[in-house]
């Protein structure tokens, strides 16, 4: 039910134009792969653990693929052929390889049909992975039925796993729907997973699959307490982003943050190595039925609100389109947009209102992912606290899918347990007291918000059009995304990308990509 | 065994707590140095003056956060708590009827100057608390809800000439301890004429403890939330421990 | 800019009800005065200060003519007379007659066109203060103009009149609009008026002229610094209403409580004694241009705010007759009512709504006085503040006039300097942030928020019919009004009420009236 | 002259102190019990424990008014405070021209996994800040903004390269002291390479104050809402104090 009258065909042309810019940068990406798309494909096989430097097992294989000169093969062949070679399971013939009993480079032992056959034995392996996964989710869910939205998601970011659990446990106690582990900082620049369960983070908690089961544990439990399903989130985002949702296949989680420029306009990653990578797992997310959220908050806390809502818009346009072309479904399609207009503003809530029903009716069966004010908190924790309140209020009122909370200390400090209780206190008030208002209300025809949301689409299709003339890549370029400038060539990983060559296998994609 | 804690913030006994005050000094690094320092002698460290805001010529507010350095020992912490258990509607009849074998007789109100009744029409009028009937309703209780403003004098002769069991009393103000005040002045009163033993003295309010209420000589004290059969499982309790 | 559409024909029968029952009431009071009613006009006359024993000369005076048993003529002749005998002021007058210099039963002595002349120079004076306050407020406000509805209303209430005024600085600093003194617990049952600056009083501060001058004069001095008029506000409910405002008049306060019916049901003030001094209190704001505020908000802390909400609608309908009757403009309406639902009900907030809207469309000319939570806040500091966020929004998207600012501590102590700055900030915050919304929205045809303000306007309708039938009176003796009963005999300060004599005369109320 | 102060709730020097937390306990009496044991260590008298609530399984948080005892005497509280005069923009640059006779060369970024830059853009970039021009819209100032997550080493190298009069860093992230980790690794370093003395070392960040980044061996420490224009007139000041 959108409430903004908005025009269908300026709707239906922006959504092309999304689709001819993603198409053009899936030319691109269709020709190369990454080593992190490789290290996902060996963890879907079944490869997993450290040598003794900690470095992954998926991570030792590809680089000595590397070194051999192999890698714009692709991992599945050689590794298809060591298994054969070697009579043992995904993992048994991983660690024979690294201990360097095994050589990946034997393809030619074997017929070409004993390859494809056994790399097809794999990729199904693969896929299974992500429907048991997804029928893992089914039957807890039918158990304990997902809430209503707009969806009380939480973060808990101590930097240890278990103290993380104990936090989650209190959110869920007060009405959590979704926990979402905050990653540690700069983990998305290091260019592997770590391994096991880690209670050392800065500013968050390692992301790992070990960690991952520990808290899946942990809801699985306090769902069964709570009568509803509460959802695991992490982060796919940076340079392990196909791995990370390779392991949350795994582990069952149910929401993954997984943008398809995040990690080059936040951290700098190159943009040739996130593309690549956004898509295979997205590739995974889509299989497994992990709902991705994307980031385009973020252009608000570094640059303006007002001025740049449309990026906004054209970003959850671009990023739409990009995970269709993966096979993402709407509801599927957790579309990330803030609050954050300066509250100096007059009336800037009527600009809130007016950009996210926007959001809702451009994406009206997805379930949009709404960040809180963040940058113009106030370190006094009132103020900020009544920031946080009128935002649950925009949030019901427009019928948004994913709440985040916002938390009055977030000026301040990595949420304490009370802190968390007290932000989601005001949105459970809010919520129940203001639940059918948006149903009730219609804004005035040609009033400010009616007039400020056609505007703000009218720029980002301005933006669209520009960048499907310029193609995303030089768009970023010139910093039309959270006034960030990005150059092609440059960031961080542009090493782990490769052209695939004409022998390059990967069934898994094929699989996914119903190609085969 | 001992059991010593400390608040947990994100990670046990890391302290944390939030405080905000007014100094009344003007804003400015000198002020915030003097919260910091201020917070220093309540037995904190790590402090973050992560706020100050002058609400007025010579005034500051500050929010602060800091790392408390006590811990105490849970095992020894004892709670002053009323021991009754808690019965429902027609067990308390028919126990009153059984033991007393009459109407249970309570007056109540609130003394002083203190106009608040939405306390004691709570506990005493018919439609209760929270969908839990109010004394009035109990078949076996005689309940006289006289209701605000009541002299303690006034309270009294009243509980003499309907040879009540219990009296209760509401108090809700506690700007300079005007509760206590109150409170005190019935007791002292009732002292006085001789007659503190013939009663079970009930007090209640916002800002009652049954700790509060026992320290200044009621029998029981309630507060926030409490439901009248709560308060009517206490009475009929405590008057079989009498008879007993 | 009445937002809900409300049958103009219902609200005309309403209004009319509502006069009808004034006008019964009206002719008990004409026929009626009370010794404080009396008082008021010694004190118009220019008599003040206090004898040996504390008691004020207004008081003892009064006293005196009722003990020889005269009082049914009214103070002002024989006080006319008093001074034709002595040739001294009204002060000085005062003092002889109260030392037993001189007496009060010497109406004989003079003609009857004397006295009258005496009485009528008198009485013009009395006029006088009346409009010289009213002058002066509009001087001050020529310089400092009124801020923008809704008014930011902050009360003060350390029982300490200089603390008060330390906190009244605070306030206004901060953005208070109107700093409202509160009166210490149980003054309006005290049957004269405290004398002098007082520093001693609980939950509140005693309500005396001197005090009215401190806090003016620091409102004064804080208007221009802030370059907007702060408004003075103070309580006449009680059992010197008429006196009050007399005290008002002289010391230039822009605003004061008063309820025809308060002082009845949550003082339990005798009825007949409410109605007589309401009367003769509201002459004299209309004159003075003192803007009342009504106390409907009050029946919803001792009944249930759902169910009675249409007896706060019933009874703003009556408090408007009635002030209308003693000569109130709209403009000088503050009509009371209340956001005091409770929050577990769902939907709260669009019940809130219903209630302000409909409160908005009846009374489209005057400054509504919109009471925010109490009964429901919490222990929990920042739930409450969360209430009060919500609050503050319906108050600025539904027009309200004098916003009684929510304060976070309202379940546990008398504002703290801190706690007026942090409620205030949520005011200021959403203020700005939503000052056009209500002009943005409109309400769904047949929606739940139509339909709920006009089940209340026909529920409230239904009341005043019954009331007219049984009169006013027995109806409050029937506990319609906050679920508190009181009899027609019952309650304190009957004692104080008499009918008037053939001899009667208050030359002030002729005036007043427009009948001389 | 003495000064003596303390909180100020509605009453001078009544000491009233607004304190929440959660202790690991479960809620009821006992655990009300604690709370307020808890704040009488705490230096606190007259202690309301006004709200208990559960938040997890053995976890309760706590709302607690209370009257602090200590008195301190402002008249011996001293800040820290940079001294400098808040110049504009163009008498900056006319000072930086006339003082120095080539451009102020400054380099600034986030070091260590910090990767908030809005702070140190805020301080360099062209926009600068509420209306304060950044340093690099300086005609006078060479400014290198290097970003983020910068290695300390890396930024050493930049500055020694370059020429640098100053060194901005900034640092946000403050979790398990993570911003004390890296600036000190800064000043580490340069010391280790006998560089200290040869730069103005700045450091920013919304918990970084002057106090903090002096203790830390840092010349200046800015806190929030920090402008360009300030850092600005600090640097010039400094040089000019530095040539003396
Ligand atoms: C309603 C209300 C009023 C109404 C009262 C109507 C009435 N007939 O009672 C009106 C509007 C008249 C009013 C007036 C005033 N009020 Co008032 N009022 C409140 C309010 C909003 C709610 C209180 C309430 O009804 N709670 C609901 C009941 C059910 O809870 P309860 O009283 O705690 O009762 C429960 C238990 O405590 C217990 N209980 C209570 N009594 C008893 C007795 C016994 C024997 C037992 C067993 C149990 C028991 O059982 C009950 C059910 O669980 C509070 C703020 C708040 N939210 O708490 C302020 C509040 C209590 N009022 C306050 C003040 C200061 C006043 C005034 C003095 C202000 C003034 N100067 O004008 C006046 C005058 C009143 C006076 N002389 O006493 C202050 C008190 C501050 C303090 N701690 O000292 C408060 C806290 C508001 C504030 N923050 O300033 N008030
Ligand atoms: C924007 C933001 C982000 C953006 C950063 C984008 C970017 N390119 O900078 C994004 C979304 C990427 C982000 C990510 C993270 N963030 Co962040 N973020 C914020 C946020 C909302 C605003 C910070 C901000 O921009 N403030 C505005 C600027 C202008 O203010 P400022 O930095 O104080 O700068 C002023 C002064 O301090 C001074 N100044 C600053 N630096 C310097 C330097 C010099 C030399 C000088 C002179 C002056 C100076 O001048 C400036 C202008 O006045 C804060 C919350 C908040 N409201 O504060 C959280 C916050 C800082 N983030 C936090 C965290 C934990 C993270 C993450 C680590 C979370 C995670 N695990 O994923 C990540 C990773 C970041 C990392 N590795 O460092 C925490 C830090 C907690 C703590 N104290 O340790 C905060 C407080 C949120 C929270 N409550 O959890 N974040
Ligand atoms: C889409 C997306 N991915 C990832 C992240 C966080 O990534 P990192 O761990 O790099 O901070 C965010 C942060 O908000 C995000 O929006
Ligand atoms: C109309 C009116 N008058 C008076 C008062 C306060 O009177 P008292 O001083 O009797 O508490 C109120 C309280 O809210 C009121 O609404």
């Amino acid at each position: 039910m959108p409430q903004i009258p908005i025009n269908t065909q300026q709707i239906t042309k922006s959504k092309q134009l999304a689709k001819e810019i993603a198409d053009q940068v899936q030319l691109f990406i269709n020709d190369h792969a990454s080593v992190s798309v490789e290290r996902s494909v060996l963890r879907l096989y079944g490869v997993d653990g450290i040598d003794h430097n900690d470095t992954p097992l998926p991570n030792r294989l590809v680089e000595i693929l590397q070194q051999q000169g192999d890698l714009n093969g692709g991992i599945s062949r050689p590794f298809a052929s060591a298994m054969l070679k070697s009579g043992l399971n995904a993992q048994q013939t991983a660690e024979q390889v690294e201990q360097g009993q095994l050589k990946l480079d034997n393809i030619a032992n074997f017929s070409s049909i004993e390859l494809d056959n056994r790399e097809q034995a794999l990729a199904l392996e693969a896929i299974k992975v992500m429907d048991r996964s997804n029928a893992r989710k089914h039957a807890k869910i039918a158990k304990n039925p997902l809430p209503p939205q707009p969806w009380r998601y939480l973060i808990v970011a101590t930097g240890n796993i278990y103290e993380d659990c104990t936090q989650a446990e209190s959110a869920a106690y007060s009405g959590a729907d979704m926990i979402a582990v905050i990653r540690s900082t700069a983990q998305s620049l290091i260019d592997y997973v770590p391994y096991g369960p880690t209670t050392e983070g800065f500013g968050g908690t390692y992301a790992t699959q070990a960690n991952f089961r520990i808290m899946r544990d942990t809801l699985d439990k306090a769902s069964i307490e709570q009568g509803r399903h509460i959802r695991l989130v992490n982060y796919a985002s940076g340079l392990c982003m196909a791995e990370i949702a390779a392991c949350a296949a795994f582990e069952d989680l149910d929401v993954l943050l997984n943008d398809s420029m995040y990690g080059i306009l936040f951290r700098d990653i190159n943009m040739q190595r996130t593309f690549i990578d956004q898509h295979f797992s997205r590739l995974i997310c889509a299989r497994a039925k992990i709902l991705i959220n994307t980031g385009e908050d973020n252009y608000l806390t570094t640059a303006d609100a007002v001025d740049n809502a449309h990026t906004v818009t054209a970003s959850q346009l671009i990023n739409e389109a990009m995970a269709k072309n993966a096979g993402l479904t709407d509801d599927l399609l957790g579309l990330g947009h803030a609050f954050e207009i300066n509250p100096e503003i007059e009336n800037a809530f009527l600009y809130e209102l007016a950009h996210a029903e926007l959001a809702r009716a451009l994406f009206p069966d997805a379930p949009l992912k709404y960040m809180p004010p963040t940058k113009y908190k106030s370190t006094d924790i009132f103020y900020s606290h009544c920031m946080d309140t009128l935002f649950n209020m925009a949030s019901v009122m427009t019928h948004q899918g994913i709440h985040l909370t916002g938390i009055l200390t977030e000026a301040l400090h990595t949420p304490l347990m009370q802190d968390r209780y007290k932000s989601i206190s005001s949105v459970n008030y809010v919520f129940n007291a203001a639940r059918g208002l948006g149903d009730e209300l219609e804004y005035k025809q040609n009033g400010f918000i009616v007039k400020r949301a056609q505007q703000v689409l009218d720029e980002a299709e301005a933006l669209l059009e520009r960048t499907k003339l310029d193609g995303l890549m030089q768009t970023i370029e010139q910093g039309a995304f959270g006034d960030i400038k990005r150059p092609m060539e440059g960031g961080k990983g542009l090493e782990g990308v490769f052209e695939k060559g004409v022998n390059y296998t990967n069934p898994v994609m094929d699989l996914l990509e119903g190609r085969s | 065994m001992k059991e010593p804690i400390k608040p947990y913030g994100d990670t046990l006994n890391d302290g944390m707590v939030q405080l905000s005050f007014t100094l009344p000094v003007e804003n400015g690094p000198r002020a915030m140095k003097a919260a910091e320092v201020y917070v220093s002698q309540l037995n904190f460290n790590k402090i973050s003056v992560v706020h100050a805001q002058k609400i007025s010529d010579g005034f500051t507010y500050f929010m602060v956060y800091a790392e408390a350095n006590p811990s105490i020992d849970y095992s020894t912490i004892e709670a002053t708590e009323m021991e009754f258990e808690h019965m429902d509607f027609y067990t308390i009849n028919a126990l009153i009827k059984e033991t007393l074998n009459r109407p249970l007789r309570v007056v109540g109100g609130t003394i002083g100057n203190d106009a608040h009744t939405v306390g004691i029409d709570a506990i005493m009028n018919m439609k209760g608390y929270n969908q839990d009937y109010g004394l009035e309703r109990y078949p076996e209780i005689d309940a006289d809800n006289l209701g605000s403003q009541i002299p303690c004098q006034e309270m009294v002769e009243y509980a003499v000439r309907h040879h009540a069991d219990a009296i209760l009393v509401s108090q809700t103000v506690t700007q300079k301890d005007s509760h206590i005040l109150h409170l005190t002045e019935l007791i002292d009163l009732l002292d006085k004429q001789g007659l503190r033993d013939q009663y079970l003295l009930l007090a209640g309010g916002a800002k009652i403890s049954h700790e509060l209420a026992i320290k200044l000589g009621y029998d029981a004290g309630f507060g926030p939330g409490t439901l009248p059969s709560q308060v009517a499982s206490l009475l009929i309790t405590k008057i079989i421990e009498r008879a007993a």
